[in-house]
């Protein structure tokens, strides 16, 4: 039964409205944007492979987002979406958590994949709806997914993601096996009604999920500030919600890694749902379909190109002597390589047989599904040069 | 065997699909301890725990964004939704997300575990806040099934299989006829098979089809056409999506003549559905046009309900109407 | 365009999460639970015609709410929603406002709507469903309306009528009319994501808005604190969206009036949106389909009928001399009989006539309409006894 | 006269209703001075300020409590969803509370003045979520209007209709054909009627029915038939709801044929709507059944699109099926 909360409350005889004022948040920053450590910070657990293994996915990352929208200019791919610039938030909080943790991003989460194992060729055949994509080429390039590395399906429907964290969390919870669930997205999303209901059923039902909001600034091409909310970022909400909460500098990789460490340690051991708010800016477009010039300043951009985590981290490593600048030149010409052969071959592959078109619809197709999907091969081979992407691999006759 | 109304029915078989598997969960709004306001749940968290069943926070898109992330999990999710009418904060939800969970993804995750539970339709001074019957909204959703039983025995065997479906259903709940409609029950556990229609009475002149509430007044009607010489063929759809053609198909063939009744509002709704599709397949063998027995064009209004309502009469009417074409 | 508002963040070094117990909101008092002011309170602006006002109109909804809930268990009405104990919250609100700021409300505002001037008539026309219902019977039994009053129309689907009061606010900004809108509702209804849409919206436009949550304890069966949210109430998430907040008690009058008083003059003066939570605590159950035995105490709801905003005020108008007992009997009595009265007239009243079952669904019912309300017209006439509170008035033959 | 794209054209037809109306207001995700993903709204910020024409936060369905009660207070709220694919999310918002709004109150209050704008449909490589042809999930609600138009001039006379309708109006816009339909357009005001449908071309053999961008379907399968010697009417039913049952079932009365093609999954279509009422009306008449030319019941997938694309080519199979019934 409820307590009675109202006992409580401690009893003012004066009105005084309170606002966001009422609570300023600050920004946990360890590595300086010139990639020097703040003196006094509390350091993350790592060690040199860590760090290494961060900056190579990093520079993998970069590389593949450069080398895409280069490919989608080319009319190779119909569609791309970088995460250039934010690398830090989803490489850094995937270097967090334990591998069978599951991840729930939106879509600009290329580099918690990477980390995961994902390989250039399964990036590639997702990017080209090829027949290899795990996906089936279903859906459009970047909503990639790998239920063997356990990063969810991503989906283009906003927020939807962030409610479904919180399930994916209480199963976790349930059946004991001390896994967590991380759940990414933008400042934009989450003024989703999704959001809402996720992050207020989540603390209600203390499960370990880690709520991670990369605040880049803009919404394609609607600002943050002021238009997208007027009080202080994400941040605050979760104390509304009764949620441990923390505002990081998302493009400080050693600042991503503490943060979330601590996080996954409160949610796994304490069952503490938490919010993590990642100040960082997207340095590109919103996806290839966008030009910023429109909203934009090329100062504003400036500015935070100054800011960048592969950038500063690199400056550590090399400060730290765990890097040279030939062994990092030489890991980005090896990752473009990588990229570009990968990329060769799975443009070459095929789209997927035509019949895998009423699959997965539900278990088993049903009948007039299959009916349909008859229908449909008849028809494709009655115009086979109208459809000529499947038309030559349909079987004899009308089957 | 025991007497039991639908709603004891659909607890009786919450209270073995807990049983018979510790992952499924029940929830929603005032579903937990308290057994949600028609009762449905009652004596499940006494039974099973506060963490198998339980409240959730007033929040339907919340309740169905949880449920398809437990359900990805490998849970079976079994939802309520208070209302039926109260879905519709849920939509995105659904129709975006539990229908295409598993074709988005190439079949590397499913939400196969969900099932949402809704009480349905009017009859019972609600309004049309409290009255409606929102099956055709979710019936233009590949990757759904919907299923809605027309008494207890239907009821209990038909969510059993529901709950363990490997796809998402929605199953809704005759609300009117919760307690109205008793009759002889197993208590063990058993299932009736989803996509399969019930032709519960042969018949050769006419064939008459409805789902849930509904059932009852083909029933009625078929009672007093058969006085008037008219041999009426009953069928219950039972599951909405995806329906059995089949069967339907079958049965107009025979008899030349359909019926289709539906206490929802006529345009959009799901007999449109059936009759586009029969029109189709038995052109050649129907005596008169399909006729569609529905609610009007309307929100569903509180002091004309019974005016409003699809009841009996109409459909007898409807029936001579056919007979006479 | 937007200002980077990183650059404005105070930066630390060291990790710590904040939670609920960052941001602790008091509740504000003026009349104490027994009738005394608090010494040094600041008070709100009366005399003694508003205060009889609220008097009067709070007698009066306690009596419509006791003989309503009789009358259902009588099987005259279908249905009832009182708003027993909560009396103070939107008598008091509306008592603050001017009358032609518009209301909306979720069910349990019938108080606001009488301090407007609803007539006792006008309520049992609505409970009663009858032809002179201004929602011509179409809606259950406490879904009110009235737009000569600026009452919106009450719907059962909650939280809906948030985000509406939002773009309601908009347009009363942009018309420079001087107006606000009020919008109510429960602490259970703030979970729905329309509840987080609409403060955020009312934030980044600054319209006058006047969110008052009636944080009552209870959403149906599902207590407040721990089922429906874990933090400290709906207040902190003002603070969130950079909303002025403040919390209140709800059950005191003053407190009430103060507030709403100033959120106003914030609202219209400077297009500030407001978020007053007042706490109460709903006495009777839900409704008339409502046992609240089942998930809660006697001694709680003793508790708390301490705490009754009718008796409260009560005390402080007789400490005044504003009121003796004799004239508090007589109105008491007054309001009863003017409710039976009422009541007997009204259940009398015919049910609106067939023909409005297709008026305003559009302007105009269109063909089909006409051609379904012909069908039912003949239905109905085959048929006279199976609707007998329609079929005796439909003229002549088939129309 | 000026020579203007779909885009083109809606912007036009905006401009002019703000010129018109000052409580005309344009809103939604990227809309403001950014003017939408598609540039629908560009320059309207500029011309009539930011007050006007703004952006939302990304929440649909607070965009549309937002234009209900806007609209409720007596403005024009023209509302853009970024997709048609995103407009779930507002689904209780229009559903629940716009189509309601009016019969709820006892015509107190209106919603009249809002216009839902959305870009809809297949054909640009979107795959399931960028692809989505809904209209059929709200045509099943009394209360809607539902206006899709299938070119320049078109859509500039049917939203200005849309905007000054007295009722809540859902415009969907056929995004494939956002630049590729052009045509001469009027630079000044004028408006086509609601709810009438457009018989573009007369035939007496068969009536080929469609709205929106599949109109482009039934004109070039109507030219490969002509040559077949099939004489097609061609029909725009322009305003899905409510529907203009009149003109197609008089043409079909004259053909005693009708297909029907909607890019949507056939289950549950409004094509079904259509073929339930005019087997009904025109039963009689019918020489062969009548067709539904229709995506699958499948999500809308984005490899297998130009296979899934209810293309010509089909509909021109569709015809012949039914002239050799
Ligand atoms: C429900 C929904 N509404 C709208 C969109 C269209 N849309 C795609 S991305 C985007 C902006 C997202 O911004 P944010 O959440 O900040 O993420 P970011 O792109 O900045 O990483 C919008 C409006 C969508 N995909 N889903
Ligand atoms: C969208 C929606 N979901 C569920 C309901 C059913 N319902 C009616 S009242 C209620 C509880 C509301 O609680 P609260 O908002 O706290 O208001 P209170 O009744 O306490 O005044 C519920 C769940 C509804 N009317 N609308
Ligand atoms: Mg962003
Ligand atoms: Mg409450």
């Amino acid at each position: 039964m409820a307590k009675d909360k109202k006992h409580q409350l401690e009893i003012v005889t004066k009105p005084s409205f309170i606002d966001g004022s009422a609570l300023k948040i600050p920004m946990l920053q360890i590595l300086k944007e010139d990639g020097t450590l703040h003196k006094d910070a509390e350091l993350p657990e790592f060690d040199k492979e860590l760090m290494l293994k961060i900056f190579d996915t990093m520079q993998f990352i970069r590389v593949l987002d450069e080398r895409m929208i280069a490919a989608q200019r080319q009319g190779r791919i119909s569609f791309y979406l970088s995460s250039l610039g934010e690398e830090a938030a989803s490489i850094g909080s995937a270097a967090a958590l334990d591998d069978e943790d599951m991840i729930m991003g939106q879509y600009r989460e290329q580099g918690s994949l990477a980390y995961r194992g994902f390989t250039v060729e399964q990036f590639m055949n997702q990017l080209f709806s090829n027949e290899q994509d795990l996906g089936k080429g279903r859906q459009m390039p970047v909503h990639y997914g790998c239920a063997d590395l356990n990063f969810m399906t991503i989906a283009s429907p906003l927020a939807t993601q962030i409610p479904q964290a919180t399930g994916y969390a209480y199963g976790q919870k349930m059946d004991k096996n001390g896994k967590c669930t991380i759940c990414y997205f933008g400042e934009g999303a989450a003024s989703e009604g999704d959001f809402h209901a996720a992050l207020n059923m989540a603390a209600v039902y203390r499960v370990p999920v880690i709520f991670f909001c990369r605040n880049n600034g803009y919404a394609i091409s609607t600002p943050a500030q002021g238009e997208q909310f007027a009080g202080d970022g994400i941040a605050p909400r979760g104390v509304g919600y009764g949620m441990k909460t923390i505002r990081i500098d998302g493009n400080d990789i050693m600042a991503v890694l503490k943060a979330t460490q601590m996080a996954r340690k409160l949610a796994v051991e304490e069952n503490e749902p938490v919010l993590i708010e990642g100040m960082s800016y997207r340095m590109a477009g919103h996806s290839t379909s966008d030009d910023p010039t429109g909203y934009r300043t090329r100062d504003e951009e400036a500015g935070w190109r100054a800011k960048d985590p592969l950038e500063r981290l690199q400056k550590w490593l090399l400060s730290k002597d765990w890097m040279t600048q030939e062994k990092a030149d030489e890991i980005y010409q090896q990752k473009k390589e990588a990229v570009l052969a990968a990329l060769k071959k799975a443009e070459k592959v095929a789209v997927p047989h035509i019949d895998e078109i009423i699959e997965d619809v539900y278990d088993q197709p049903h009948d007039q599904l299959q009916q349909q999907l008859r229908d449909l091969k008849a028809h494709i081979q009655k115009y086979p040069d109208a459809y000529p992407k499947t038309s030559g691999r349909i079987e004899g006759g009308q089957d | 065997m025991a007497k039991m109304n639908l709603l004891q029915a659909i607890n009786n078989a919450l209270d073995l699909a807990m049983a018979k598997n510790d992952k499924v969960y029940s929830f929603g709004e005032d579903t937990g301890s308290f057994g949600g306001v028609f009762r449905a749940t009652s004596g499940l968290t006494e039974k099973y725990g506060k963490h198998r069943n339980f409240n959730t926070p007033l929040v339907e898109q919340g309740i169905l964004g949880f449920a398809n992330g437990l359900a990805s999990q490998g849970s079976y999710a079994v939802a309520e939704i208070q209302f039926g009418d109260y879905i519709f904060p849920a939509f995105d939800q659904i129709v975006n997300e539990s229908a295409k969970f598993r074709y988005r993804s190439g079949n590397e995750f499913n939400v196969g575990g969900l099932t949402i539970r809704t009480p349905y339709g009017g009859g019972i001074a609600g309004g049309h806040y409290h009255s409606q019957s929102p099956e055709a909204y979710f019936a233009h959703t590949p990757g759904l099934k919907i299923v809605m039983p027309r008494n207890p025995y239907e009821a209990k065997g038909l969510l059993l299989s529901s709950i363990f479906d490997p796809n998402p259903v929605l199953f809704m709940e005759p609300k009117r006829i919760y307690r109205a409609s008793v009759g002889e029950v197993p208590e063990e556990e058993y299932t009736i098979p989803l996509g399969k229609a019930d032709v519960m009475k042969e018949g050769s002149d006419i064939t008459l089809l409805a789902w849930g509430a509904q059932v009852e007044m083909i029933e009625k009607a078929a009672e007093m056409a058969e006085k008037d010489g008219v041999s009426c063929e009953l069928i219950d759809l039972r599951t909405i999506l995806p329906w059995d053609i089949e069967t339907v198909a079958k049965s107009v063939t025979k008899t030349g003549r359909l019926l289709v009744t539906q206490e929802a509002p006529l345009t959009g709704g799901f007999a449109s559905e059936i009759a586009a599709t029969i029109q189709d397949r038995c052109f050649l063998y129907l005596e008169s046009p399909i006729a569609r027995v529905c609610g009007l064009d309307t929100p569903y209004p509180l002091s004309h309900e019974k005016e409003y309502f699809v009841d009996h009469l109409k459909v007898y009417e409807a029936i001579k109407a056919s007979m006479n074409y």
